[in-house]
């Protein structure tokens, strides 16, 4: 999707490399930082040159966002020493860092919601006591960048009003307005569709045609190949390796990611659908301030089979597992088996979904999933807990059956260290899922809502819980999985049905299921891409022509 | 009720209404900047002591005022090193400040002045005295509007105009200067502050400060202006009253005013009219009491609208766990 | 990150916290020109010297621990209750109520029937404040204060305009009928003859402790305490998991209440042996600082109650005996709650990193 | 060795409890003699205090307030060797004497200057807190204001239900301002500490208070038209002079027994008239001869007078 010029700079950017000629734009010696006993990062030196795009992929947790915050002196390395441009720069907070021409945008960004974006271009940067000078100045200045590198967003809007898009934009905007020229992006793909992310890697490119330099941190393997001129490699804290883009494969830094070949095909027999257990038809949800999420969703599971969606992150996939979960209403109908639940509220939650045989992994396990301070034992009947079996008689709860059934699923599940009375918090992050999925899966449910059951997770859990699903599958329930990964998506389901601005754009088997069309139903567009796909039933809702 | 008495029972709601202006500007600073702040009535307690043992040591009511703002201001320094450097609790720490004050007021004023906790009756350049805007005696028999000048505008103690002159005052620096920018967006993210590169911990002591130095302001219009010298417990509850108006008024200045007079304004018609006889029942005394507590409970519930605090409120900044 | 051993935070942290308060009130005694050693020796005499010492002591530790609890109750469902002043307020009308409506029998009897009451009105304070934080997300902290003003008015009118006995000076209920009232400790066997007919510690103590163990149990052994703890630590999952905020809060927060009311059969029926204006004296903001030391739980409480009651009792025998102001004590009782409470961490930051450190040194060898 | 108990208020109360205190002081500076006091620290601490003087052989003991009498009511059968005064509540013990004080006879007199005093026919009234013990005092303010003047407003208020009510001078100024627009011109304050705020503001606006318990006529000199004398202190004096021989039953401190007055000093002398001097001893004597009747509002919980 990259036009060829943009490799083409980098060619030469790689070139520069080979042969550097004056000091690195940034060069990071030794860093190391622990929180309490995590070490997020482990004696780690890096250098990028100046005109270049540098990526850093890793698994979750690796580091990168530690890493990147201590270049921004948002955190405090414990050891090592940060030189730009040459020179040995200590970069003891942001302030420091925005004067040494750092500009940062992270992964949860930093704006104040209820601030208009100039006012959010200009904190911190104000030019002198009084705000409207700086206003003004600012707004002319905005107007200039907004030009020259397509970043257009009303001035006067304040951030909540704005989509997480344009909520980037103004993370842009606002390193270019203090004029950093050295620009760190964290993870800024993930929220973005493909059009999005095209859009910002053409602005990328443009700066670095300007000199700039770029960190891009993503997990997205295809993204390094396209605009990266090096890449660096973290795992657990470590920097595993650096290398230059053009001298490598994207199979070669998923090992290097991992620690060992990769195979992303989960083997499954091929699914045979019973009785239909999950039916949808024409739901609606709204959120708090009254905005629609969903707008009218249709969609049926049968027993064992596996339907996932697709799409970027926050286009309706939470609340569609929220209300089917039993914690978000709705209106519209949902039967499980036949039978209709109530979507109000009033007569329904998360609990009798439970008793229903609907279970639920939810997306963000450390949110949702899990109380962190309870007990790997009290976690494992959460939201079951009113479940007879573990009463001891109608006033207590048979704690200590819990704590042995406990340790039983603990050993199937493979969660280590096995200890039913440590707190969550101590479970790492892929442990704690297994806890999650143990708890949710163990109870056979006819219904499962998986939300990214793998985010976060390492590359042997994933495995595992891979194989979990199918089986589960196998067995005949019926899984609704949500993933933003599409490898994920294609691997593990029948059938896949995309989902854009809280609709279905379409639907049809997973084998005729191109990337591509995929890609383009994910940015609400029809076209030649999605027609293409066989046995697919396509939304009239989505853009018959590609437009930008 | 003719129009002399509605000039009067609004030159009251002026005069009860004032402490709880200058305590709930002085909330506003420190709950815009994201930390809650329980302890108004402490501090304004410790400020009505300390300007009143200085007022009557002195007597002279201005070393009075340094002497209750700096009263104030160690409470709010107490309360910033537990909610900015410690990252404590912020609503027990409030706690902690009010009984800090309730105690500790006594038992300096005893071991002082050895007269049951209380200072010394304060007279002459003691106190604050009523100041008389020029031309107020001339247009006093004006109806109306010479009457609103002479009897509700004029004759007040210059920390009352003080307090009104706060208002937009506040207004100003918070939406129309950096600090201003600043201060509201640490309390909204702080972490926006912080990566753009400014002190989260400065700003938020500087707003603890300015709320020390406003509820000082409001307990020594206690003790020097309203009445004359301390007595124990002598706030009787207006820090609570002060943290409702906030709510109530959103967190905005100048809906804080409107808030703050209205609730002296309930309570000047409840000294007014201890009993009010509705023909069928006559509500009690103790009724007429509570009302401002009362309808302070009916505004939280939301009936008249939502109150959204500032989204950090409460929270302290805490980078790594 | 769970590396500080478990007697670090709950016994080592505390008792440091507590170390410093009582210093610093120390300093404070010595700026107000007392003797603090002498201090010292008058409040441990006055308060644990004698069973009449003890007697007091006990008796104030049985109030602490009822509002204890219902703060601790609360706490766990991140619930702040301020207004234990007023739900014990109210409690005391209801036992007075109670025990003047009906003739009853025997005072065992009547205790059921005044707990019922007690609890009763104390729920019913914290209901509303509780309903308007479920329902409309008004601010607990805020409404629960305002309730203990408006709960003083009511005992007010209550007191002065029905239930004064006609031409009675105090504004305060008639004296409950003697069958009403509690075997104080003089009055149980074997123990008895240690105490003296007037301590004012009764039986009610023993129900506080019964109250400790029920709590425990609630909090650590029951669904509903599963369901609040749960949602205490966070309103999101217990969403997820299907737990209603509005039961939790609403179960919570009338338990809590309830548990403030519950306070009134130790200082109204087994003490004034009727109901006079300001009864609690503040114990329901004791309640704060003895659930924050005890950190939440039941039996954290219990020990924290009996400092309190040793404060109290020590403290007012100090005034009795010196001419150090009653006040000390409300200072030292700040400084407990700031110390203990808001500059927890202050030493817990060092404290912990200390083992952290040691920790990490561990697994490097 | 005599003691004494005083009430939650503290002994330096400006009123009551001072009284008391002064009293005592007295006697102590008077026989030279030494004396036992104590503060109470919360209710619980009544009956404590009480048995710890007891048993510490103090003879007689005295206590102010009312609240204590249920307590003593309780104690004194236990030390029937020792002598019990309590003030303002009549208990019924063999060793135990109680002395009360006919407020509404001394707020009557006061009442009845306040009357005279007033130009506009408006007097006010501010109490603490709305319990028996301040209406009785209202009552006998009433009946001497309507005395002097049969068509004289009277208006009351109180501060609040708390025990801040006592302490809310702020709270007590505004009451008076607000009874000073309503044309009120001399204001009769009892309330404790908030009374402070009632004399101040009144002394501010120009317009003349009356004090309660001590003579507080010296606060605002020339301002304070009197103050109405609640002796306490002659009470205790009395009763530390008495020593064991104290007298148990009932004793009852009115206008004959000098136990109520008015205060009339150098700090008041230019504002109390002839004429009005006249009129109040023309009024005393005539209820202590029994020629005026005042109604005390606690003999049936009503007043006859607004
Ligand atoms: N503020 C913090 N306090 C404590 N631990 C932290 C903090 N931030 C990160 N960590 C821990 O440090 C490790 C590295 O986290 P980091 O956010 O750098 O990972 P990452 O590579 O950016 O992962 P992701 O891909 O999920 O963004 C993790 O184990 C994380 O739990
Ligand atoms: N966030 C803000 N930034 C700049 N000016 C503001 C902001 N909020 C309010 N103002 C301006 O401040 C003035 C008064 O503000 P205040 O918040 O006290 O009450 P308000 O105007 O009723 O609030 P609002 O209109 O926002 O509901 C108004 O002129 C308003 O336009
Ligand atoms: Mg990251
Ligand atoms: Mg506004």
């Amino acid at each position: 999707m990259v036009e060829t010029g943009t490799t083409e700079a980098g060619r030469q950017a790689t070139a520069a490399l080979a042969t550097p000629e004056g000091a690195p734009a940034i060069e990071l010696k030794g860093i190391s930082k622990a929180f309490g006993t995590v070490q997020a990062n482990k004696d780690i030196s890096i250098r990028v040159m100046p005109g270049t795009i540098h990526g850093i992929i890793g698994e979750n947790g690796a580091g990168k966002s530690t890493l990147m915050s201590i270049l921004y002196g948002f955190y405090k390395a414990d050891a090592g020493e940060i030189w730009i441009k040459g020179r040995h720069t200590p970069i003891p907070d942001s302030e420091a860092a925005i004067k040494a021409g750092i500009g940062m945008v992270f992964q949860h960004f930093k704006l104040v919601q209820n601030f208009t974006v100039l006012e959010n271009i200009i904190l911190g940067v104000e030019d002198g006591a009084l705000l409207r000078p700086s206003l003004a100045k600012a707004r002319k200045e905005l107007k200039r960048l907004a030009e020259e590198y397509e970043l257009n967003v009303d001035p006067d809007e304040t951030i909540e009003e704005l989509s997480v898009g344009h909520q980037q934009r103004v993370e842009i905007l606002k390193a270019l307005y203090r004029q950093a020229d050295i620009l760190i992006l964290d993870e800024p793909t993930g929220v973005l569709t493909p059009a999005e992310a095209d859009h910002l890697f053409r602005i990328l490119d443009n700066l670095r045609r300007e000199g700039k330099t770029i960190i891009l941190i993503t997990h997205k393997l295809r993204e390094i190949m396209e605009i990266t001129d090096t890449v660096s490699v973290m795992r657990r804290g470590e920097m595993t390796a650096t290398v230059k883009t053009a001298e490598t494969s994207p199979e070669q830094l998923a090992e290097l990611m991992v620690g060992r070949k990769v195979l992303l095909n989960v083997t499954k027999t091929k699914a045979e659908p019973g009785r239909t257990v999950l039916e949808v038809e024409n739901l609606s949800v709204k959120d708090e301030d009254g905005v629609e999420r969903l707008k009218g969703i249709d969609l049926t599971i049968r027993a064992g089979e596996i339907l996932g969606i697709a799409g970027v992150a926050g286009n309706g996939q939470s609340e569609l597992l929220e209300v089917l979960g039993g914690f978000a209403t709705g209106t519209g109908t949902i039967r499980i088996n036949g039978e209709e639940i109530d979507l109000t509220g009033k007569h329904s939650d998360g609990q009798s979904r439970r008793r229903r045989g609907i279970a639920h992994v939810p997306e963000d396990r450390h949110r949702l999933g899990l109380i962190l301070d309870f007990t790997a034992w009290e976690n494992m009947v959460f939201g079951y807990h009113a479940d007879p079996a573990y009463q001891k008689n109608s006033f207590v709860m048979d704690n200590a059956g819990i704590v042995s059934h406990t340790a039983e699923a603990m050993e199937r599940f493979d969660v280590r260290p096995p200890i039913p009375t440590l707190p969550a918090k101590s479970f790492s992050g892929g442990n704690q899922q297994k806890i999650v999925l143990a708890r949710e899966i163990e109870r056979n449910p006819d219904l499962l809502l998986v939300g990214q059951p793998t985010r976060g997770v390492d590359i042997g859990a994933i495995e595992f819980i891979h194989k979990r699903l199918v089986e589960l599958r196998d067995q005949g329930a019926a899984i609704l999985l949500v993933s933003v990964e599409l490898d994920e998506i294609r691997s593990l389901s029948d059938r896949v049905a995309v989902m854009f601005d809280g609709r279905i754009m379409g639907h049809g088997p997973v084998e005729s299921a191109t990337q591509t069309g995929m890609g383009c139903l994910m940015a609400g567009l029809g076209g030649d891409d999605v027609r293409g796909m066989d046995g697919w039933t396509i939304s009239d809702e989505a853009a018959p022509e590609e437009t930008d | 009720m003719d129009f002399a008495t509605i000039v009067e029972i609004l030159d009251s709601a002026v005069r009860l209404g004032t402490p709880l202006l200058l305590a709930c500007l002085a909330g506003l600073f420190s709950e815009r900047a994201g930390i809650f702040d329980i302890g108004l009535e402490g501090k304004m307690l410790m400020a009505a002591f300390f300007s009143g043992a200085v007022a009557a040591v002195t007597g002279n009511a201005w070393l009075g005022l340094l002497a209750g703002v700096g009263g104030s201001m160690s409470l709010a320094f107490v309360h910033g090193l537990a909610s900015i450097t410690f990252r404590g609790n912020q609503l027990i720490s409030g706690v902690a400040v009010n009984f800090l004050a309730s105690g500790f007021t006594v038992l300096i004023a005893q071991s002082w002045f050895h007269q049951g906790g209380r200072t010394p009756q304060l007279s002459g350049n003691g106190r604050f005295e009523p100041i008389t805007l020029p031309g107020a005696e001339a247009v006093k028999d004006v109806p109306v509007i010479g009457q609103i000048y002479a009897n509700l505008l004029s004759g007040h103690s210059i920390l009352v105009y003080v307090a009104f002159a706060m208002v937009p005052i506040t207004w100003w620096v918070l939406f129309r200067t950096r600090f201003g920018l600043r201060l509201r967006a640490v309390g909204e993210n702080p972490e926006s502050v912080d990566t753009a590169g400014i002190s989260v911990i400065r700003l938020r002591y500087t707003a603890v400060a300015i709320t020390g130095v406003l509820a000082g302001l409001g307990g020594v219009y206690l003790a020097t202006g309203l009445a004359a010298g301390f007595v124990k417990e002598m706030t009787a509850g207006r820090g609570y009253i002060a943290l409702a108006a906030l709510i109530f008024a959103k967190w905005r200045p100048v809906p804080a005013l409107g808030a703050t007079m209205l609730f002296g304004l309930l309570e000047a018609i409840s000294n007014r009219y201890p009993n009010i006889d509705l023909g069928v029942i006559t509500l009690p005394i103790q009724f007429m009491q509570a009302v401002p507590y009362i309808l302070t409970v009916i505004i939280l519930a939301g009936f008249i609208g939502k109150a959204i605090p500032p989204r950090a409120g409460g929270q302290p900044y805490v980078k790594e766990r | 990150m769970e590396k500080t051993p478990k007697w670090v935070d709950v016994a080592l942290i505390p008792v440091l916290n507590l170390l410093i308060a009582f210093v610093i009130s120390g300093i404070v005694v010595l700026l107000i020109g007392e003797d603090p050693v002498k201090a010292i020796k008058v409040m441990v005499s006055g308060a644990l010297g004698s069973p009449y010492g003890w007697g007091y002591t006990l008796y104030y530790s049985t109030n602490f621990i009822f509002t204890g609890l219902a703060v601790a109750v609360a706490y766990h469902a991140s619930q702040f209750n301020i207004g234990g002043e007023g739900q014990a307020t109210l409690g005391g009308l209801g036992v007075a109520l109670v025990l003047l409506a009906v003739p009853w029998p025997h005072w065992t009897i009547a205790l059921v029937a005044a707990m019922f009451g007690g609890a009763l009105f104390g729920a019913a304070w914290a209901a509303i404040p509780a309903w308007l934080q479920a329902k409309r997300g008004s601010h607990i902290v805020i409404t629960t204060i305002m309730f203990n003003f408006i709960g003083a008015s009511v005992l007010n009118y209550m007191l002065v305009n029905v239930l004064r006995p006609p031409r009675s000076m105090d504004p305060a209920t008639a004296r409950f009928p003697a069958a009403t009232h509690l075997p104080t400790f003089h009055d149980i066997p074997l123990v008895g003859q240690f105490f003296s007919k007037s301590v004012p510690a009764n039986v009610s103590f023993f129900i506080a402790i019964l109250a400790c163990w029920l709590v425990w149990i609630l909090i650590w052994r029951t669904k509903l305490g599963f369901e609040i703890r749960a949602f205490g630590r966070s309103e999101p999952a217990a969403r997820y998991a299907g737990i209603s905020p509005v039961k939790i809060v609403m179960a919570a927060m009338l338990i809590s209440g309830g548990l403030a009311g519950l306070m009134a059969i130790n200082n109204v029926m087994g003490e004034a042996h009727r109901l006079v204006l300001n009864s609690v004296e503040g114990a329901g903001f004791i309640g704060i600082a003895v659930a924050l030391m005890g950190r939440n739980h039941p039996f954290g409480v219990f020990l924290a109650a009996l400092l309190f009651g040793f404060l109290y009792q020590g403290g007012g025998e100090l005034a009795l005996e010196t001419t150090i102001p009653r006040e000390l004590i409300t200072v030292i009782q700040a400084l407990v709650i700031l110390f203990t409470g808001a500059f927890d961490n202050m030493l817990r930051a060092p404290i912990e990193s200390f083992f952290v450190a040691r920790a990490n040194a561990r697994k490097e060898a | 060795e005599p003691a004494i108990i005083y009430d939650l208020g503290g002994k330096y109360d400006k009123s009551f409890n001072e009284a008391a205190f002064n009293g005592a002081k007295r006697w102590a500076d008077e026989t030279g003699g030494s004396y036992k006091e104590l503060e109470m620290q919360s209710e619980a601490q009544r009956e404590q205090a009480l048995r710890k003087l007891a048993e510490s052989g103090a003879n007689p003991i005295v206590m102010t307030g009312f609240a204590f009498g249920d307590t003593l009511n309780n104690v004194a059968p236990d030390y029937p060797d020792t002598k019990f005064a309590i003030v303002d509540m009549v208990v019924d013990q063999p060793n135990v004497e109680s002395i009360v004080f006919k407020e509404e006879q001394g707020s009557y007199l006061v009442g009845l200057m306040a009357g005279m005093a007033s130009k506009t026919g408006t007097v006010g009234f501010v109490g603490g807190m709305d319990i028996p013990l301040i209406r009785k005092f209202a009552c006998g303010y009433v009946q001497g204001v309507k005395a002097a003047n049969p068509d004289a407003k009277v208006i009351q208020n109180m501060t609040g239900t708390t025990p801040a009510a006592w302490n809310d001078p702020v709270k007590g100024g505004e009451i008076a301002k607000a009874q000073i627009s309503q044309g009120a011109d001399v204001i009769y304050a009892a309330a404790g500490g908030t009374g402070i705020g009632v004399l101040q503001a009144a002394a501010d606006a120009k317009v003349l208070s009356i004090g309660v318990d001590s003579n507080q006529n010296y606060l605002h000199p020339g301002q304070v038209l009197t103050s109405m004398l609640k002796r306490v202190d002659n009470a205790v004096y009395d009763a530390f002079k008495a020593g064991p021989d104290l007298k148990p039953g009932i004793k009852v401190m009115g206008l004959a027994q000098d136990g109520v007055g008015f205060a009339l000093d150098d700090d008041n002398k230019a504002l109390v008239t002839p004429e009005m001097l006249k009129a109040v001893d023309q009024a005393k004597a005539d209820i202590i001869d029994g020629k005026i009747e005042v109604h005390d509002y606690m003999s049936d919980d009503s007043c006859p007078v607004q």
